[in-house]
Formats: C-alpha cells, structure tokens, sequence
C-alpha cells in the first residue's frame, strides 16, 4: 500500500523528523491561500501515487502568485501516468546546499531490513543504482539489535564528515528505522535529504510502502489508502479471495494459483495469444469465488474468451465445475469458455462440465491453443 | 534417501483443530506420514484423527518426540507459531500459513536460524518425498518415487510440474515449496545444497517466478557449488512491470527481477531454461542421458 | 529506587491492568470520604518503602465506617520498620477464589529477565522461596524475542487450566513484561493476583523497584522518589561522588572503592571495633571529595574516631592528604585520624600528612587495631 | 602464557579523548601495552598521545588490526559502545564505564555471546599480565610477574589483595577484575577455567563480596572442574543486610547472598577462605606447598 508525500510528511513530524512547512490543496484557490500563508518562493507538488511526477511535470516551483496559480491549474487536474491529480503540496521554497538519499526497505537476501544512503540524492536511486551503484551505501541491521547509534554514526559518516551533520543524522536514521518498525513499512524514503544554508538536515521530499500483510494491525495507515478504480476492483477480489489484475489482452483467464495462473498467461503468449487478466481464485474450494471470478471476466468487454485452468490440490475440481454451471445458469456468457481441469476430483469435475457440452481439453497447450483460435474466430464476427 | 522428510519424520500440527489444519492432517495421515501430536491452545487433552493434541509444542515434543511441526494457524499468529516451534527444540519447520506480515517474517527467521532450525515458508504449500511422507498440502496422487528432486516458489504450477513430469515417467526423490513471500526460510542454495548431497536424486527442476533475485543467487550457487543437472521455469516471462501478482514475491521493479534477467542467469551457468513447463520433461531426459 | 504500592497500580493502570478502585489519602478525613465513593468494605493499606506492613498491622480491612475511622487513625502516623507512615491506600474490597504470586526481576546468572510465577500467592514468596522451591516456576526472558504469545502461554498454563483465564493472563504477561523494559525496573511484582468471583484476574498489590543507573532517562519515574532523611543523606553524598550508608559503630570510615570498604569493615569487626558507616569516595582524585566526606563523618555524633584507608589507583593519595589538610584547616576536628596510604603517590601523600603530625600507619591491620584503640579511649572520656 | 591479554594484545580505546580515556591511555602505554587506535566519534584523524582516533571501532580495526578494545565512555553510552566493539571482529572487550543501566548490560552481554566476542564488565578496573600488558585503570607499579591468578568483583580491594601478595613474594600470571554489577561479561566460571588451562597459574585467589550467587557458582564449578588450589575472600561479612554497598551487586536480600553462605559453599569444595585479606598469602602458601 502506498501513501501520499504529505501523508508520509505527516508521519515524520510525528517523530520530530525535520520536514518542510506545506499545506495540502485541493484547489488553486487553497493553493493561493497557502501561499500567502507559507511565503514566497513555494514549490507546488502533485500528489498521486506514481512515480516520475517531476519528469511528467508534475512539480513547480513558483517565485510570484502569479506563478503559483498558473502551476496550481497546470498541475490540479492532470493525468500523471493514468491517475488524475486531485490535490497538490504546496510546500515552502528552502535553500539548500547539498542533496542526499536515505531510505529502508527489506531485503530478501540477509532477510532484514536494510538501510541505503547516498550522497547522490535529488535524482531516481534506481539510475543511481544503475550505473554507479558503489555509490549506494547499504547496511543490513540486525533484527536483534534495531538502528543501534553505532550503527548509525557509521552511516553518517559515510555521508558527512562534518560532526554537527552526523549527529543530526544519527537522530534522524533512527527515527525513520522506528517508523519503519512501527508502522510495517515496506519502503521509507527520503529523496533528497539536504542541508539547509543554516546547517540543518531537511526531508525535502518523503516515500512510504507499506505491507498489505500487516494491515490488518496498522489501521492508522490503511484509513490512508487511495485505491484507484482498477485498485477497488482488485481489493474488491482479494475480499473475495480472488487476486485480480486487468490487463490488456482478449483472452480472460481463471486459474487457482499465482504461479500456475502466471505460467498460464506465459504459454497463452507463447502460442501467440494475449491475456487478459491475472486472476487467481486461490486456494480453496467454494463455488461462490467461482460465480465472482466469471462476474469479473465477463464485466471486461476486452475479453473475448474465457480460459479456465484448474489444478486441483485443496481446490477441488467438482466444485469449479458446480460453480461455473450455477453461474452460466444465473449469467448470459454469449463467448466462448475453454476448461481445463486437472488433479483432485478432476473427472467429476469433467463430467458435469461435459453435461453441458462445454469443450474441455486435457493439456494446457492445448487449452491455449483452443483459446486462441476461438479468440482469432471472435474478432473476426 | 530423499530430504528433509522421511519415515523418520515425527510431524506435530500447529493448528490442527482448524478448519484447514483438520483437514489436512487427514489427508496427510492417509498418505502415511507419521504425525504424533497436534497443538492448539486451549484444547490440550483432546484428540483430532486419533491425535493427541497439546496446548503448547514444548509439552508436544516432551511427550512425542517430535522432530517436526507444519503450521496452519491464521497469518496473525504464524509469526509467534513459528518462534514457538523454533523454542521448542525441532529439526525442521514448514509454515503453510498464507499472508504473515513480513517483519514477522524476519524476526522469526532470524531466531530459527540462530537456533540451528530448518524453516520452510511461510505461505507455501509444503513438502513431499513420495511414499514415505507427505508435509503439506499438497495433492498426493500426482507424486511418484522417483530421481528428480524439484523445487519452486509456486504452488499448483508446482503440480502442474509434477504431473508432467510423472506423465512422462520421471519420478521424484522430494519436491519443496518455498513459498512465494519476500522474507521466507529455506531457500533455492540450501535445497540445492540437499539434492546435491542426495544420493536418490539424479536432476534438479527449479520453479522460479519474477521478483527478487532469488534465482539469480541460485544461478552463482549452482556455478560453484552444484555438479547435478539443473533445469529451470521461471513463471511470469510476460507478465506487465510493477503489478503485483499474487505472491507478495512476484513484483517487478528497478529494472531487477524480471524474467529474462534470471533467464540469462541460469543459462550463463549451463541451465537449461523452458520457455512453457511442458519443455521440462525433455530437458531433463536430455540433461540425464 | 522504590515507588509505593498505588504508584506501581497507576503505571499498571496506564497499560491498562486490572487493578482495584482506590484512592490515596494522607488523613483521616480523606479516608472517610474515599469510603463514600468505593462503598463498603474497604482495605486500607499503609504506604511506606518497608516490606512486612501487613505483619507490623499496617493493612486493614473495614466493613463499616467505624472500623475505617479507626484503621485509619492506627495506621496513619505507624511506624514501619523506622518508616513514618504518612498516606494510605483506601482500596474496594473484592470477592476473590484464588491468589497467584507472578513476577520479573533480572537474573544475574542467565544474564536475562526473568518471569516468576506461583499458585502461592498471598504470602510471602521469599518464604515459598525457602520451603517449595518447585511451587515458583521461572522463566528466562530470551532479550532478543522479548515476552511471546507462546511463553506467556506456556507460563499462563502453568498456573490456570481455565483457557479464558490463559488469554487474559498472556495479555497480561506481556504487559508486565512491557512495563519492566519501558521503565528500566529491577523488580515488578504482583502478589497477590486473584480471579475474581467475576472469573476475572486482578492485581491485588502490586511493587516496583527500579534500576538507580537508569533514571537518568527515567525522569518520570524519578520524580516519584521519596528519599528518607538518611536516603537523602546518602544521595546528597552520591551526587558529590560519595557512597555512604550510616550504621551503628563508633569508627568512622573513609575508603575508595566499596570492596575495600567493606573490607575495611570486616577488618574493624575482625579486631573488635565497630564501623559507624560504610563511605566508598569513589575513583577519581578530588579533593574536595574529601573534604565532603568528613563533613558527612563528623556530622555523625556517633563517631569517636576516623580511619581513613585509601588504596592508590586513580585516586592519588597526595590528593587525598592534601584534600584532608584542607578540611581540617576548616572545620574543628576534635577526634582522633588514623591514615592509610597506599598506592599512587602514596610517599607524597604521607609526606603532606606527617607535616601535620598525624598519625599514619603502614598496614590495614594496624590501622584498625589503632583506631580501635583510639575510640576505647575515647569512650572512657 | 597468561590469560586474555598479553604482547599479542593489539589495544583500541573507546573513549580516547575523554577525562579519564586520555589518562588511563598514557598509563597504559607507559606500561608497555601496544595500543594501536583510539575511537573517539567526530575525532576522527586526531592522535592522542601519538596514537591514531577514528570515528567507528570498524575503522579503527581495518586500520589496525586490533583484537582488544577497552571501554572509557560514559555510562549511558556505554552499552552502544559495548556492541560497537562487538560488531567490529574483536576477541576481548572490557568495559570501565561505572553506573551501565542493566537493560544495556542484558541487551550487551546477550549480543557479545552471540558473536563470540568475550566481555569484562561493565563497572570494572579491567586487567593485567603482569611485565606483558595492561588494559585497565589497576596501579601498575604494585603487580609482580608470578604464578598466581586472581579474579576480584572489586577494585581497590584487588590492589590490597596484589600488594599482600607482591610483599609475600607471590607474583600474578594475570589479574582480573569482573566488576560488581548485577549484568556483567565474563564471571568467575570462565576465568577459572582460563587459569585451569593456562600453564603458568599455579594457584588462583578469588576476591568475592555480598550479594548475588556468583561465588556460591564458582564454589560449584570448581568442584567439577578445577584442580588447581583456590583461596578466596569475601568482602562485606559484616555489611548489615538489605544496604547497597556501592556495588549494585553489593546487597543481601532474601536470605540469599550473605558472606556466610558464600563462605559455606567454598569451604565445602576445599577452597580456604580468608576472614580478613592479610590471611591471603598464607592460605596461598600453604596451598601451594
């Protein structure tokens, strides 16, 4: 899950983490209000939960109102890699003379959480990383031991020789570690980190992802969520015990299993066909998730086909069956569907799809394969 | 020979008066694994199939012996079942439980290994070594004893695997499932290190998905460490960036965990890659030959 | 550092432990008025840092106002063990079917936190300590996993086999545990927890003490200290670097380091005489240390003689004479001094003195046969 | 030979530019002890008395190669500074900070025996090889080379001890001071054991005093382990009960923790007991004969 700038912002301040003084708008006229408020200069921030807002346009610095009300109507409104800008930051123009990245994640590597600073900040980390990744100091802390302050001080210095600055910094690691801990980040981000003209550091700017796992102890953060509509359906399915991701492709998929349903969208493309979907209707047998998953492909209207692909383990082929008949009965599907069912209770499975006359095939090539050409035959009326 | 499980194996069942834990451990039982105990807080006394069942793993191992647990409680208290486990003076543990939150995750791994104790998952369907004990979830009748020993962060692409590869009469000394979850236990270097030791197994099959680097990392292992044949399918070869595709492990991102990346790896190191899971089978009879 | 019985259950009360409805109150009238409010019957319990109050009869119940008057009028006022007693706790009685002994103390051997429980509470547990020493199960606290579900379950088993008195004491458990890291105590303490006729568990009583090296990040906790005279004494000596405690003797004693002290004390007993304090002037070379440490011996009318034993290591020995010289150059001394120096710049520091004319002596033996010979004759004045 | 340190001894101090830091570093090095670093953060590029600071004990042992560090720091600083030195790859800490609150101890101690990094401390006067090496805050010029290993909870009452014995002709091996706190590094246990197997000590003095059990464990150990001779002393057999003596270890409660038990469990295992500390060298003399 991710949160907003100002949220994450909202969240420092609460640690005593040096942040920038900012309002959050809504509207050019709240932006003009903050303005007068904050001062001159002031930069205007699009708050959407995408990367590269800058690069898109998304961030401005304005020197005059008048700037500030032609960025705010630039900004308010515009489409940042498919999600609509609905609010800004208006935050307070600081001088400063030095740009750092901090930030902690997990690493599944050491299976702890890492830290990574680096004096190249105020850029993507990721082109950082990319092209000159000594100059990403990491540091896997000790689950038994937290952000120590010698561990602490050790990344300080490795960003600042000044002893004023790694004091600051020692304070500040080990807030934004607590954070991680306390709210099960996954992400906590600081780029850039700078030192203002008067000596002090500053989060400029401020990133956090959380574990969808840990929700459900964190209701703090989850009040935050902002799901987009293609979120809400998703969120919607995963209440279901679906997991949902819309596509652009025709041929809609249902499969028990992230790694089946994967592989199953890779051999659909391997015969030359393109999904629809990523849908897996999980682990466990119950006709209801059945009747859902074909509610979400036929509500697709890209989807030309529907290609099932069930390997029975806890899943129970009979009742995929069960469910697929009751939701043809209570649902008008005019494409056509491609079944494959395998493993547990497999052959009842196959005989009550078979007293409907619905093609079932026997291996998932060959169910791809089928798929496809109905699809090619489709497109074609 | 095989790994990890065995006849020997003496299994509790963390959870096993729940619904998913009840059931399983019937069907486990049926395929003849040896499970001594079950625990579950508060009934303590009871019994489940015939089981005993203790109110904590300490007072199950004292009275059985036990060397092993598998976990089906709910992903809120997997994090503590697993540490109880760890305490309680086991060989291997194997969390089924799906969705543990990941700082969980770390605390529990980091005391297990400490503790010298063998973790598997969490969210990961188990483990098997045909005819002698099955330790998960599972589908039984799909498994034949054989020489191939397979390994996967998926669940039913893992059955999938396996049907394919009995269907062409290529049985398997074990088949894991590490489970798909950013910080989980045992991963692709320890069980490749074991199919290694195994005298029983004769090739490899990895399953790996996009996300992380764990097939990278198993990529330089097999380089230095692995004389065995090893084939592998990573799952998600088309998959869009940055979505998440139902294992927390599937995500791509920063330019690291796709496909052909881990792709190139294996091939680097002389691994044979299928493009589509039915490719496995030849693979591996042209790796065995 | 101690806190009283209704200190502990307002901490207890803030992480939301069961605790009796009580009220403080420093006189007769406030009792009175407590019992109004809490109803009948009541305890009313003194409030001192002295263990035994219930066999000195400092905790009373009362059935009607009457008794209430007339308890609190005994125990206010009471001397416990030298300990004047000033409030008392006026707490609801309560209908209960069993009493528990559990708490957490360090363990010096495991080098852990250590979780004590018992069937037998009620009593004193140091006397279970002596004669069941099966009936208190204990538990090292791992310091890397702290107080888990699954070790609070397991000590919860050991004392209930009702499982909703298990969940209610995990809870509870961790929370004690929680208290004890928050607040660095030494010693948390529930004696006697009771279940309720309610079926619900209860702390009856409840004791902390805490670790003096860690208030200085304890400023809350701190300011509930309540030093007796002689505490204060020895904390106004502790604050000059002086550890002093005052005892009964005649000897008056001035030692660096608290071994040495307190084998200078044996030596005194060993020839005969009687140490009037234990006085460790700590590490450091300072005079005016020195000069303190007198003030406080011959503030004590008890002490005939002073002996001083000083073991050169940090603390220089012509610091220490020079130091002395001072002192007796402001203040009247009218009793015997008896030096030892030894160590660091020992030959310096007996120089300085045998300007003086004081008398020195070479061994610890000779000092003390000394000054006990010294105070012999000063008794006969 | 000797215990713990020795020539070999290649010695960082934490606290360098400190009061008392600065101070105990020129004492040491006057008595030959090879201090290779200082550690003193945002100090770092100083010397101190020709001797290089860096900012981090890591620097400092990359630099240097140093295998022992001590501890001048104040108290509150103490702890962090104990898994500095812990973390950093080296064999021997010991800690001099007075007044460590416990929770740090617990939390030190913990982590160093993880890392198998020996500890002595916090609260202590550290140690001495005698013409080899000293790494504490103990008077130099009082110590004799010898045959006698000695252990104390306590400071200046060790110098007494040393100085009875250097008058009585009997020299040290090495002498340890373990410190009075309720939470410390290595205790009598360990050091026995050290001296058992160390071919220079002949014989060993215990320094004990009121409060914990520490000695009633050592009288215990050893039983089973030591063979050399043992003589003790234990300060505070007059002390009135329930009174902190200083040491926060220092303090008889609950009946357990008074001298005479403690003098009890040695006698009943053959170790003579001094009841006043000039007996030492006698008892010692005896022992050896």
């Amino acid at each position: 899950m991710k949160i907003h700038e100002f949220q994450s912002k909202e969240i420092f301040s609460r640690y005593s983490i040096p942040v920038t003084a900012e309002k959050v708008c809504y509207t050019t006229d709240e932006v003009l209000s903050a303005v007068q408020s904050l001062g001159m200069p002031v930069v205007i921030k699009a708050q959407v939960h995408a990367g590269g807002r800058g690069k898109a346009g998304g961030v401005k610095l304005a020197k005059t109102i008048e700037e500030a009300r032609e960025a705010a109507n630039k900004i308010l409104g515009m489409d940042i890699k498919g999600y609509t800008v609905k609010k800004v930051l208006v935050a307070q123009g600081v001088k400063f003379n030095a740009e750092f990245y901090v930030g902690l994640t997990i690493d599944r590597n050491s299976k702890t959480v890492v830290f990574m600073a680096s004096s190249e900040g105020g850029v993507e980390i990721e082109e950082v990383a990319k092209e000159n990744p000594a100059a990403i100091h990491k540091f896997s802390i000790d689950p038994d031991l937290g952000m120590t302050s010698f561990l602490a001080r050790k990344i300080a210095f490795k960003l600042f020789s000044d002893f004023s600055l790694v004091k600051q910094a020692v304070d500040l690691f080990q807030k934004l570690y607590q954070i991680f801990m306390d709210t099960d980040a996954s992400l906590v981000e600081i780029n850039p980190l700078v030192i203002t003209d008067e000596g002090k550091l500053l989060a400029l700017d401020a990133k956090m992802n959380f574990d969808d796992n840990a929700m459900y102890r964190q209701s703090a953060i989850e009040k935050l969520n902002e799901p987009t509509e293609d979120e809400k359906k998703e969120i919607s399915a995963k209440e279901s015990g679906l997991t949902y991701i819309r596509l652009d492709g025709s041929i809609g998929c249902m499969v028990n299993g992230a790694g089946l349903a994967m592989a199953t969208m890779d051999v659909i493309k391997h015969f030359g066909g393109s999904p629809a979907n990523f849908l897996d209707i999980g682990g466990s047998s119950n006709p209801q998730k059945v009747i859902e998953a074909m509610n979400l492909l036929l509500a697709d209207k890209n989807v030309k086909v529907i290609m099932i692909n069930i390997f029975g383990g806890i899943t129970r082929c009979d009742d995929v069956a069960r469910g697929l008949i009751v939701a043809l009965d209570e649902m008008k599907v005019d494409i056509p569907i491609v079944i494959r069912l395998s493993g547990t209770n497999a052959e009842e499975g196959l005989r009550i799809i078979a007293e409907r006359n619905l093609p079932t095939v026997n291996s998932l090539s060959d169910a791809a394969q089928l798929a496809i050409k109905l699809c090619e035959n489709c497109s074609e009326n | 020979m095989s790994i990890l499980v065995n006849k020997n194996t003496k299994l509790i069942v963390q959870g096993i008066t729940g619904r998913d834990g009840s059931f399983h451990t019937a069907k486990m039982k049926e395929y003849g694994t040896n499970i001594v105990a079950g625990v579950s807080p508060g009934k303590g006394g009871q019994t489940v199939l015939d089981i005993p069942v203790f109110n904590t793993v300490e007072d199950a191992v004292k009275a059985t012996g036990a060397n092993t647990s598998i976990i089906f409680v709910p992903a809120p208290l997997a994090g503590d079942a697993i540490l109880e486990a760890g305490n309680a003076g086991l060989e291997l543990v194997i969390c089924i439980s799906e969705g543990v939150p990941t700082l969980d995750m770390i605390k529990a791994t980091n005391y297990l290994k400490k503790k010298g104790v063998k973790l598997i998952g969490a969210n990961c369907p188990g483990l098997i070594t045909p005819g002698e004990a099955l330790v998960g979830i599972l589908p039984a009748d799909i498994f034949k004893k054989g020489n191939v020993g397979l390994m996967s962060r998926s669940g039913t692409l893992t059955y999938l695997m396996v049907s394919l590869l009995t269907n062409a009469g290529l049985g398997q000394s074990t088949c894991v499932g590490i489970g798909g979850d950013p910080v989980a236990g045992l991963y692709f270097q320890e069980l490749l290190q074991m199919f290694e030791d195994d005298p029983e197994t004769e090739a490899i099959v990895l399953i790996g998905e996009i996300g992380g680097d764990a097939e990278e990392r198993a990529a330089q292992y097999i380089k230095e460490h692995i004389t065995k044949p090893v084939v592998a399918f990573i799952a998600g070869q088309t998959a869009p960036p940055g979505k998440r595709m139902g294992h927390a492990g599937a995500i791509i991102s920063s330019g690291s965990g796709t496909a052909a990346e881990k792709i190139a790896a294996f091939e680097a190191v002389g691994v044979s890659v299928a493009s589509v899971p039915m490719e496995i089978p030849d693979l591996i009879k042209q790796k065995m030959k």
